[in-house]
């Protein structure tokens, strides 16, 4: 389909033709900028939880056969899951957006008010 | 399903390894040595399906679960180490993280 | 798995809860205090619910674990000393602006993961105990965010242990595939019926070996034993170079036990072969060092060369040499890098050999414990690390290995050379620099505590070790 | 044997060209579903009720310029959106139509619609990056980081169905629902399923990454001709697969009263919830993108977690009680 | 128990003396002093108590055997008989002076330095009675440290260089030992199923003559580079020229005994055949030391480095005499060891004191000091003396003695030998020569000898004239060890095979 498109496609050429499109506004300055580490962040939450998974996807086919042993180890290990994420939620792993509290908090630090 | 020989899983596994193991010694980004360190463990990872289908036994596949957790841990770990390095020396090229000498 | 078996694995169980138990603490509300009490208690729990276990305890928990006498003496050395690394890691931490409290979650997965190494008799056992251990390692090393060194450290040790533990998984991957075991009995078993040792074995044994060498930093996989342990916070380095290296030195003596690896030749010469390029190589980097922590590295890489001569000695008097050595070695490493992180301030640690210049007069008694610490990694009498070696090289010339011995009494001597030139140096006149900023007096009295202790262990190992040796003699 | 093959054959072509079909008939029925909900005309010059935009659009997209951005990735930027149609596409070999009519009944098939839904990760990730722009990086980003952790809670929200039936294969899963469908024993687990799956193939309301709005288009800025296409087609691929793997997981697949043919109940129910997703275009506006993943992370992770356990739990006690009996 | 708590007070006697300097530096001398003094208390006292001259049969004057690591075998068994006697009541008769050297010379860290000292002389106490080679080697590693830091922390200019090679020749050695040691334990272990470490076992067990040629080459490094014999002498001269005064006095006058006195009591008497084969050697090794040193000693300049290379020089005497395996020499050896002691010892000590005065070792820059010092010179004369040889001093005696042993066993060796006397008779008047005659620069104020300094020296003076003139004590002392005394075996703890009627190796 691409193939076919790319033949039948027609060609022009025009200014801003080969200009990175940002709203109609010249772009300024390269694409590779710099994210936010919480980015970073989620690509290890998820990691850790869905390798995670495995270990419950491996109970949950045999569960049957594992039993209430089986069952009393995944539960331990659910715990500890959600025990993890209790912290990472307290941590502050989880906030994905500004806190608004906290720039507030800043902002007055740094025009040296009282909070 | 036909088996493959067991030599030639592991012979695969083993090129997959010396790949890995080339690139860790070659490369000078510290994610792609990360990459390759990666490499070689799926490849011991490969290699214990391999030899755990030789025997017809669960034990290679339950490694190579172990094994697909520790590479995740030491990932995760390893990206927060590298962003911080990132963040100190804006680099990523090991050459550069050769403070300490001797 | 049965009742008993979860029984008697509960010194893990309580470590976990530990770790779990941190956790939540530090959910509810960061505390310092609360959670190095609570890591505090929780060990000297664990320890002394240990210390019930009768020495002649023999379980098997199948297939993976086994809780024997040895393995119950390398775990209460293990959760001693990380009881030592947590007293002396307050003070060190208290005048850190980190966040401290995830520290000792860590260090008590890493003590953890050291545990199940030592009781490990099989493949999967030894890879996640180990993995527990070095992951938690990987954050230890570069807890101190503010610290450039400690990122690279922490990245350099991720890389090369990773790195290694490749190594080991495909060697245990081509053993595996080779016998059709990963059970240390299974390999013995199936060596004992097949005389004929495939090359793939071979293979299989010698990527093992480059595996446990990157881990136990030996010449010539010793290349990240330095940075880590200049990067590393003192603490940290500290249980490194015990916990870390101790527990893999145990396990390679349980595997090579149960395999009888003493009949496997090609593998006892590349032992040797290791054991001196680590004496040598080590000793004559470390020759050349001005900074303590990275002069401890190399001379770390000398003393698991002399572990190695205990080691191909092997039998009954080469393990008890060896837990000899290691209790030796523990003691006094501990107490080297507890004096080191008591000597630290915010910027960094007390590494540098100036930094001790004329420490004598200025903090006699430190300096004086510091002497005894070093002098006891020469191997001079009065101090455990004299016994130790002695048993060490007792065991080396009970089986006639001369020429091992005779290497580790060459080093000795290069050894006893830059460590002299330490206590030279804290012995000297002039002033150092470094002054370190006042914290409250309790942080002092724990870590002196400590530290006062560690001198007292090493002197009652050196002067009377007769106890110490029973108990081992027990235990094997 | 040789008719087994030629049967074979015959469904996957079957299935390829029915899906290939319907996707862009999506299109026309999503802009005249949204016409008569939001009270406006929709597409309905071309054919009768502007069926015939399909063609049209379908043409255009083939005539159009195949432009590749200069500053742009050109590899990368060329393969990011066929993987997004190509994974797709092949989740649907699991898909149990009516009995026997499924391309390949993979015993691992459920765990095998997982691992493709991740891949299409990549093809957002590598979309933005080659297109070598702000938004569009920005867009990939978002996109990659809802994708991956919406993976999480779709992967534990299945477990329950997993666990009820005892098997990864979609034909073994809805046999199991002879006696009740799962969506009532699973109903939490049907519920976290389908934000997720909304969520998984980023359609309004959890369109972060295209976000019109703020990021014009996102991942897709660049795109043009074929290629936007494909990422069009794509979705409502994914609009489809979603449906289809809901109908079988948590609503007896194609099983309902005889009076119809199998495959006709599973295509009714199928676009019962092709419906539903328009429907929830329609009425519902888009979070933030920080209120999405903590959501995601704060509440649905937590809700699978314990789902996961009260199922365990009660099956088994369930179990334990009936082999007591 | 009375060695016990010899060993004991020095130690006690250290540690406190380093714990009072912090408040007085007088307090801590003084500790430090008394404790000496109490050591040689209770020698003279056993020494007296003990009439060995006459009961030359009793060769064990006291015994102590405590298990300290049983499952070793190794047991803290300390012994004196009469050459231990005889060396202890030398170590703490140095010990005394030593204390007194430094009461002005050591100004800073006095506590410490203190410290080091009687622990260096515990050591080397430690070392002269013990009766079990774990406890050998622990001894004779105790005295090493301290007496690294002597050097290193007190010494001259090059301390650190020199510390670190006396360090260093001596650890080498001492593993060598080490290993030795525990080559000797294996082999006995293997024969009687008896793991020990004593002595006293030891000297029963039998070998093949490899073995025990390897493990008398152990034991020997330690000894001969203790001693030092000459290819191991270097680390002599620069550690007994950079120490302060005590330092070298020590070690010139206790801690090279160590050596000799190793030779004496472990090597001969656990290898004996070995030793015979090696005696050859042994001999050519002293008589090589005898001249070399003599030799060197004529050509230094450093005053320090020229008495520590007679040093070098008289020891080869000890060497020649102990391989000769004649009583007769062996008493010339143990006279020698006590009377170069003191002669050396007094040399370093009024080295010492020119360079307190002068501030240079130097010899040439010396001259014509005999005017404005006579009690000195006159001090010097007679150690000058005593070490060239001369009659009526201790020195003559023990060289003599030495001379005559060895002549029987081989004449050329000790015709070579008495030639190095001639050599000694050259450096030793060159000394006189330089300092105290020719022309006085006049370039420093020169105080005579204090009164501290003369309470050092003259009890060494007299000592050294007493031990010229009535040696016989001394050689009756020494005779319950050094005795040819086949027929007291049997009432002896003293080894089966003795020590010297191995000449022939055929006396059972």
């Amino acid at each position: 389909m691409l193939g076919l498109s790319y033949v039948l496609g027609q060609r022009h050429k025009e200014r801003a033709t080969d200009d990175p499109y940002e709203g109609g506004i010249l772009s300024a300055g390269s694409a590779r900028i710099r994210f936010s580490s919480q980015f970073y962040l989620v690509a290890m939450l998820f990691v850790i939880f869905d390798v995670e998974t495995i270990f419950i996807f491996s109970w949950a086919i045999a569960f049957r056969e594992l039993g209430w042993y089986g069952y009393a180890g995944v539960m331990v290990f659910l715990i500890l899951l959600l025990v993890v994420l209790i912290y990472e939620w307290r941590a502050g792993a989880l906030d994905f957006g500004p806190d608004g509290k906290k720039i507030l908090k800043a902002y007055k630090r740094l025009t040296g008010q009282k909070v | 399903m036909e088996t493959v020989a067991v030599e030639y899983g592991l012979v695969l596994a083993g090129t997959l390894f010396a790949l890995g193991l080339v690139s860790v010694l070659v490369r000078r980004n510290i994610i792609f040595m990360l990459i390759s360190v990666e490499i070689m463990l799926n490849a011991a990872g490969l290699a214990f399906i391999v030899a755990g289908a030789r025997w017809g036994q669960a034990d290679g596949q339950v490694m190579f679960i172990f094994i697909v957790t520790m590479a995740a841990a030491e990932v995760s770990v390893g990206l927060a180490l590298i962003l911080q390095i990132y963040h100190q020396l804006k680099t990523l090229d090991s050459d550069a993280a050769d403070k300490m000498k001797g | 798995m049965n009742k008993t078996d979860l029984l008697s694995l509960i010194p893990l169980w309580i470590l976990s809860s530990a770790a779990i138990l941190n956790f939540f603490s530090i959910s509810i509300r960061r505390n310092h205090k609360v959670i190095f009490i609570i890591t505090l208690v929780s060990l000297l729990v664990d320890f002394i619910f240990l210390t019930s276990y009768s020495i002649h305890h023999q379980q098997a928990i199948e297939p993976l674990l086994v809780i024997d006498g040895f393995g119950v003496f390398n775990m209460g050395l293990i959760l001693l000393t990380t009881l030592l690394v947590v007293m002396m890691s307050y003070a060190y931490f208290e005048q850190r602006e980190e966040r401290k409290e995830e520290y000792y979650i860590l260090i008590i997965l890493a003590a953890l993961g050291s545990c199940i190494l030592v009781i490990s008799k099989h493949f999967a056992s030894l890879f996640l105990g180990l993995e527990i251990l070095t992951v938690s390692l990987y954050a230890l090393i570069a807890y101190l965010r503010k610290r450039e060194r400690s990122d690279e450290a922490g990245i350099k040790y991720l890389i090369l242990a990773a790195f290694s533990s490749a190594f080991l998984l495909f060697g245990m991957a081509l053993l595996y595939a080779a016998t059709g075991t990963m059970s240390f009995q299974g390999l013995a078993d199936w060596l004992a019926s097949n005389r004929e040792v495939s090359p793939l074995v071979w293979c299989g044994f010698g990527m093992f070996t480059v595996g446990v060498g990157f881990k136990l930093g030996v010449v010539p996989f010793h290349m990240w034993t330095p940075d880590v342990y200049e990067g590393a916070p003192a603490p940290v380095t500290a249980f490194i170079a015990t916990v870390s290296k101790g527990g893999m030195i145990a396990l390679l003596v349980r595997f090579f036990t149960m395999v009888q690896g003493h009949q496997l030749t090609l593998l006892v010469t590349v032992f040797t072969v290791l054991a001196v390029a680590s004496m040598f190589v080590g000793n004559f980097l470390a020759l050349r060092q001005s900074n303590v922590k990275r002069l401890l590295a190399y001379s770390s890489i000398a003393h698991v060369g002399y572990l190695l001569v205990a080691f191909l000695a092997g039998g009954e008097l080469g393990t008890q040499a060896i837990s000899f050595y290691l209790v030796a070695y523990f003691i006094t490493t501990l107490g080297a890098f507890g004096i080191m992180a008591t000597l630290s301030d915010k910027e960094r640690d007390a590494e540098l050999i100036e930094d001790y210049r004329g420490l004598l007069w200025r903090r006699p008694l430190t300096a004086i414990i510091f002497s005894a610490m070093l002098l006891s990694l020469a191997g001079i009498p009065l101090t455990a690390g004299f016994i130790g070696k002695f048993y060490v090289i007792a065991a080396g010339v009970r089986t006639s290995h001369w020429f091992l011995v005779f290497a580790l009494a060459i080093n000795s001597v290069i050894g006893l050379y830059y460590y002299i030139r330490i206590i030279a140096v804290m012995f000297d006149q002039g002033q150092s620099v470094r002054t370190s900023e006042e914290l409250h007096p309790l942080v002092y009295v724990i870590s002196s505590f400590t530290m006062a202790l560690l001198g007292l262990m090493l002197i009652w190992l050196g002067v009377h070790p007769e106890e110490m040796l029973t108990l081992i003699r027990n235990t094997l | 044997m040789q008719n087994d093959t030629l049967n074979h054959i015959l469904i996957t072509v079957g299935v390829l060209a029915g899906l290939l079909i319907v996707a862009p008939g999506l299109i026309w029925l999503e802009r005249r579903l949204l016409a008569l909900w939001q009270d406006r005309y929709g597409p309905n010059r071309a054919g009768p009720f502007g069926v015939m935009v399909v063609l049209a659009d379908t043409l255009k997209l083939f005539f159009k310029e195949d432009w590749i951005p200069p500053f742009a990735d050109k590899k990368v930027f060329v393969i990011a959106p066929a993987i997004v149609v190509i994974t797709v596409l092949l989740s649907f070999v699991v898909i149990p139509f009516a009995p026997g009519v499924i391309v390949a009944d993979l015993n691992i098939g459920l765990l095998f619609f997982l691992a493709m839904s991740s891949m299409g990760a990549y093809s957002i990730i590598l979309g933005g990056w080659a297109s070598n722009n702000k938004y569009a990086l920005l867009g990939a980003m978002r996109g990659a980081a809802q994708l991956i952790s919406y993976e999480v809670f779709m992967g534990l929200s299945l477990m329950g169905v997993v666990l009820m039936s005892g098997s990864f294969s979609l034909h073994k899963i809805v046999e199991a629902q002879q006696g009740m469908w799962f969506v009532v024993p699973q109903f939490l687990g049907f519920v976290i399923f389908l934000i997720a799956g909304i969520a998984e193939t980023h359609r309004l309301p959890f369109d972060i990454p295209e976000a019109e709005s703020e990021l014009v288009a996102g991942f897709h800025s660049e795109y043009s001709g074929m290629k936007f296409g494909m990422f069009f087609v794509g979705e409502y691929l994914g609009v489809m697969l979603i449906s289809c793997m809901v109908t079988c997981l948590f609503f007896g697949g194609w099983l309902g009263p005889g009076f119809l043919p199998p495959v006709v109940w599973f295509i009714i129910k199928m676009f019962a919830f092709i419906f539903l997703f328009i429907l929830l275009r329609a009425s519902l506006p888009r979070p933030r993108y920080d209120q999405l993943m903590e959501f995601g992370w704060k509440i649905l992770l937590p809700l699978t977690l314990v789902n996961l356990m009260v199922t365990a739990t009660w099956l088994l006690y369930h179990e334990q009680n009936s082999v007591g009996h | 128990m009375i060695l016990l708590w010899m060993i004991f007070i020095l130690m006690a006697g250290g540690i406190l003396a380093g714990i009072v300097a912090a408040w007085s530096t007088i307090a801590c001398r003084v500790i430090a002093l008394v404790s000496i003094m109490l050591d040689m208390l209770l020698i003279t006292w056993v020494w007296m108590g003990q009439d060995v001259s006459t009961a030359p049969g009793t060769t064990w004057i006291a015994d102590l055997n405590l298990p300290w690591i049983p499952s070793f075998g190794i047991s803290f068994h300390l012994a004196l008989d009469g050459l231990s006697l005889l060396m202890l009541a030398l170590t703490f008769f140095l010990g005394i002076f030593a204390v007194l050297l430094s009461w002005k010379e050591i100004q800073y860290r006095t506590g410490f330095f203190h410290f080091n000292l009687l622990w260096v002389l515990a050591g080397i106490a430690g070392v002269f009675v013990t009766m079990d080679l774990f406890l050998l080697y622990f001894f004779w590693e105790v005295m090493l440290i301290p007496m690294y830091f002597l050097i290193g922390i007190w010494g001259h200019a090059n301390r650190q260089y020199a510390a670190y090679k006396f360090f260093i020749f001596t650890q080498a050695s001492g593993l060598l030992m080490l290993l030795a040691i525990l080559g000797l334990y294996f082999v006995h272990g293997n024969q009687t199923s008896v793991y020990t470490f004593d002595y006293f076992s030891l000297l029963q067990t039998s070998m093949s003559p490899d073995v025990a040629r390897w493990l008398m080459l152990g034991f020997l490094a330690a000894f001969l580079v203790k001693l030092p014999v000459v290819p191991f002498h270097t680390w002599l001269p620069d550690a007994h020229s950079e120490a302060p005064t005590a330092g070298s006095f020590i070690l010139a006058g206790l801690m090279l005994k160590t050596g000799a006195y190793g030779l004496i009591r472990f090597a001969l008497p656990l290898f004996p055949e070995a030793a015979v084969e090696f005696a050859p050697w042994g001999m050519l090794l002293g008589t090589v030391g005898i001249v070399y040193g003599a030799v060197q000693a004529f050509s230094q300049t450093d005053l320090k480095r020229l008495v520590a290379y007679t040093s070098v020089s008289h020891m080869g005497f000890v060497m020649l005499g102990v391989f000769a395996f004649t009583e007769m020499a062996l008493q010339g050896v143990v006279m020698q060891m006590i009377t170069h002691a003191i002669s050396t010892g007094a040399l370093f000590v009024l080295a010492g004191a020119l360079y307190e005065r002068i501030h240079t070792r130097d010899i040439l820059q010396m001259g014509g000091f005999w005017k404005r010092t006579p009690f000195m010179a006159t001090v010097s004369l007679i150690f000058v003396m005593a070490s060239l040889g001369l009659p009526g001093l201790g020195n003559f005696v023990a060289e003599f003695l030495t001379l005559m042993g060895s002549w029987s066993t081989s004449p050329v060796l000790t015709a070579i030998a008495t030639a190095g006397l001639v050599a000694a008779t050259a450096y030793s008047l060159r000394i006189m020569q330089k300092i105290f005659l020719g022309k006085d620069a006049h370039t420093h104020a020169l105080p005579d000898l204090s009164l501290r300094e003369k309470l050092v020296l003259v009890p060494m003076a007299i000592a050294i004239i007493v031990l010229g003139l009535f040696p016989q004590r001394i050689i009756d002392t020494a005779r319950t060890t050094v005795g040819k005394s086949d027929n007291k075996h049997t009432t002896t703890p003293v080894p089966a095979r003795g020590m010297l009627s191995v000449k022939g190796g055929n006396h059972e």
